[in-house]
């Protein structure tokens, strides 16, 4: 019988190897994967390559595992926000590296990774900085830059629902970069608020089918971030 | 030198908006021109992270955090709404689908170059969504200041900032005119009450064209 | 207020011109949009290239467009079947062009369109027949062929139901190539077994968005097309 | 020379399916295989048209035209099973995540080369989703008998009729034999009960290593 539940978050996250490339869903605090995360703080990799749209906020989740020097290089469309100090510094410290992709191509990259497209091209920064380093070419008497697959060896999700096959959906707009994320990773790891039987989400419906799935750890109860940036902004004005 | 208030500009932008369009409003001043739609059009919202169809600001004990815009702020959905991801939420704009896209900016030229997205300081440089928006929408449309807090005019021939994209911008709306980039210079499409050619003329670092 | 409904299947088509390029859902029997077929047959427009999986069967929806001599090119992945007669016979005839292209190279292309990629490189088809003509391109010691979008004047695709803004839902294995159809046409054109108010689709499951869509049609009772088949067995059967 | 019948390639083929696998099965007697499966495995078998999770054939007044398989017949979904669009299933097959595809076949060669979509003649060329397949699914496998009905031997160094893929297969199911394709010779991987290796090289067009 096919069951992809973890019995533990640390089980789910066990070969995570240092260098690893990990693909991290979430825009805002919307679908981040905030319990994986710091499962992965406790597991200790190291040297890691992560792919987030933003670059984390406060000290929790994406921000506490830079926080804590185990993120070599982020690759992101947006690493600024109103409690985004954890990744400012380390950035005028020179101690992290930043690729920084448009929103959208980084979204095409992570899709392209899962689709089997090795690379594509996209109008968006062709003629800006963007375009530095790049191949261009002109179709239709417009100019396009080549834009490559981004590949990952784990890819970190939150979900909504999951069955133990692992179908998922998702709430709202926490959906956001997760279904390519689960396409694009060697070995996809979710965590849902609620796991189901097999059967229970409508085949009509399920967001990201069971095949780019690998492990499900059930976490009914997520922290909320913005209760965490509250009580950060609280003690700070205190 | 007063001429159009910020509502003032927004509610104009409005106006250039046909029934239907889907559009997607940028961060700041774009948004106020959704709550000043004239009364007899309906228009559908996109945001980047995966929403078409946003409604307005929910009640504080009615967010959710998980239904946010492109800001990060939370918002409500209308009936007939959808989300998506953020590929498919991208192909709306890359594949130009979205007709009407409103943006701020720090800097538009006469050629339609647009620069938004990095003001050279040394903060971490941070593109977001907006070289897609503008290489993709349809049609791209600016609301903006027409001079920098020191006097200098933003709408110029040649961008001194990193530029979002070129030859894409459309319409520029600021407190003193309507404009279009033409090439190589702005054509006048509407002046804003008691300001007159001369003074639009010597606030803009473009030659502006009224025929 | 938006209202994509037409009042009459003749209406929804009636700019559809001669040379025009559209795309066809349908895989089997299963969301091929026959009403709108015919509907285009009676409109006129001639001397067109369509886009579709297969080639027709029997001598209805496509097959009868085929039949009434109207394309002059068709691209798709597989045009045989076991009622398959009008194509072939304009094949064999040297009546009709074709453009053969592998079924997820066919997807993709029409999704290129519609998402703004101008060309991407696939691995499908390199090594044979399919690369002639086409430029190749090597990642990371592989092979793959430069594949260009399909863009096109018009969609006709099938839809379980619809509402008004255009927002879709479709049924088990009739979605197919309808929500890449609908994102690639210049003009897409619905029909709806069901035609519902906005908020009555469920905004987690809609599967093509309401941008996508530009007119609807009610077609409650569509023709089943494995009933005209059994008839046409049974008639040449006698 | 007999071998192995039709249902125990089959069976010999599903032997090889590990718990938990994706599959796509070609029309025809790939098919077989779901239904020999060994009854301690669950797998989920994909299909081009959109389907993850087929079940077996409906009966006769079940069946539901809108829910056919990639050879167009009348299938179920299974729980669990989930529906999708033609671009999503073959992300699927070409991004690598099909563990398994099992493909009738012309011809193959001991490079791996196959040809199953034109055998030649003047029929219209279709080619469905079968370069696809051959492309990405992460293992590609073949049931197919040793010969041409004429007795002339379909597993052999040089293709005769065009390529669907090149150096794509990776093992070949016959009535005589398990072969995996090994460069310049096929690698014998398991005789079919009775069969004698001298036979077995005498009905193969490329060399055979039993080591």
């Amino acid at each position: 019988m096919i069951d992809k539940r973890c019995a533990t978050i640390a089980q789910a996250l066990h070969d995570v190897h240092d260098g690893a490339t990990i693909l991290i869903s979430g825009f805002g605090e919307a679908g981040n994967p905030t319990e994986l995360i710091h499962a992965l703080i406790e597991q200790g990799a190291r040297d890691l390559t992560v792919v987030n749209n933003n670059a984390g906020n406060g000290e929790i989740g994406l921000a506490l595992l830079l926080k804590q020097r185990r993120v070599r290089k982020i690759v992101c469309s947006f690493p600024r926000g109103s409690h985004g100090h954890v990744f400012d510094e380390l950035y005028h410290a020179r101690q992290i590296e930043l690729e920084l992709v448009p929103q959208g191509t980084l979204a095409e990259r992570i899709r392209a990774a899962g689709a089997g497209i090795p690379a594509f091209y996209t109008a968006t920064g062709a003629g800006t900085e963007i375009a530095n380093g790049k191949e261009t070419r002109t179709f239709g008497g417009r100019e396009y830059l080549m834009e490559t697959a981004i590949h990952a060896d784990f890819a970190l999700i939150k979900a909504e629902r999951a069955d133990r096959w692992g179908n998922l959906v998702y709430n709202k707009a926490a959906r956001n970069f997760a279904p390519v994320m689960a396409m694009a990773a060697a070995t996809t790891i979710v965590q849902a608020r609620h796991v189901v039987e097999p059967g229970e989400l409508d085949p009509e419906a399920i967001v990201t089918p069971s095949i780019f799935v690998d492990r499900i750890v059930h976490v009914p109860d997520p922290v909320r971030e913005s209760d965490h940036l509250a009580a950060l902004d609280k003690e700070r004005a205190s | 030198m007063k001429g159009w208030t910020r509502d003032e500009i927004a509610a104009r932008a409005a106006l250039d908006i046909p029934d239907g369009a889907y559009v997607n409003l940028g961060i700041g001043q774009p948004e106020r021109v959704a709550d000043l739609m004239p009364p007899d059009r309906e228009i559908m919202l996109h945001s980047e992270n995966g929403i078409l169809g946003m409604g307005k600001a929910p009640a504080f004990e009615d967010r959710d955090m998980e239904l946010i815009n492109a800001g990060k702020k939370p918002v409500t959905l209308v009936p007939g709404g959808a989300f998506f991801h953020h590929a498919d939420s991208f192909a709306m704009i890359r594949g130009r689908h979205i007709d009407v896209c409103i943006l701020g900016a720090f800097e538009v030229t006469c050629a339609g170059d647009i620069a938004n997205w990095s003001s050279g300081g040394n903060a971490p440089p941070a593109v977001g969504g907006a070289m897609d928006l503008v290489a993709g929408a349809r049609e791209v449309r600016v609301i903006m200041s027409h001079r920098t807090a020191q006097g200098r005019p933003k709408l110029i021939e040649q961008l001194t900032l990193p530029a979002t994209g070129r030859a894409v911008v459309k319409r520029v709306y600021t407190e003193l005119a309507v404009m279009d980039p033409a090439g190589d210079y702005f054509k006048l499409v509407e002046l804003a009450p008691g300001i007159h050619l001369d003074a639009l003329e010597q606030a803009t670092g473009a030659p502006v064209s009224a025929g």
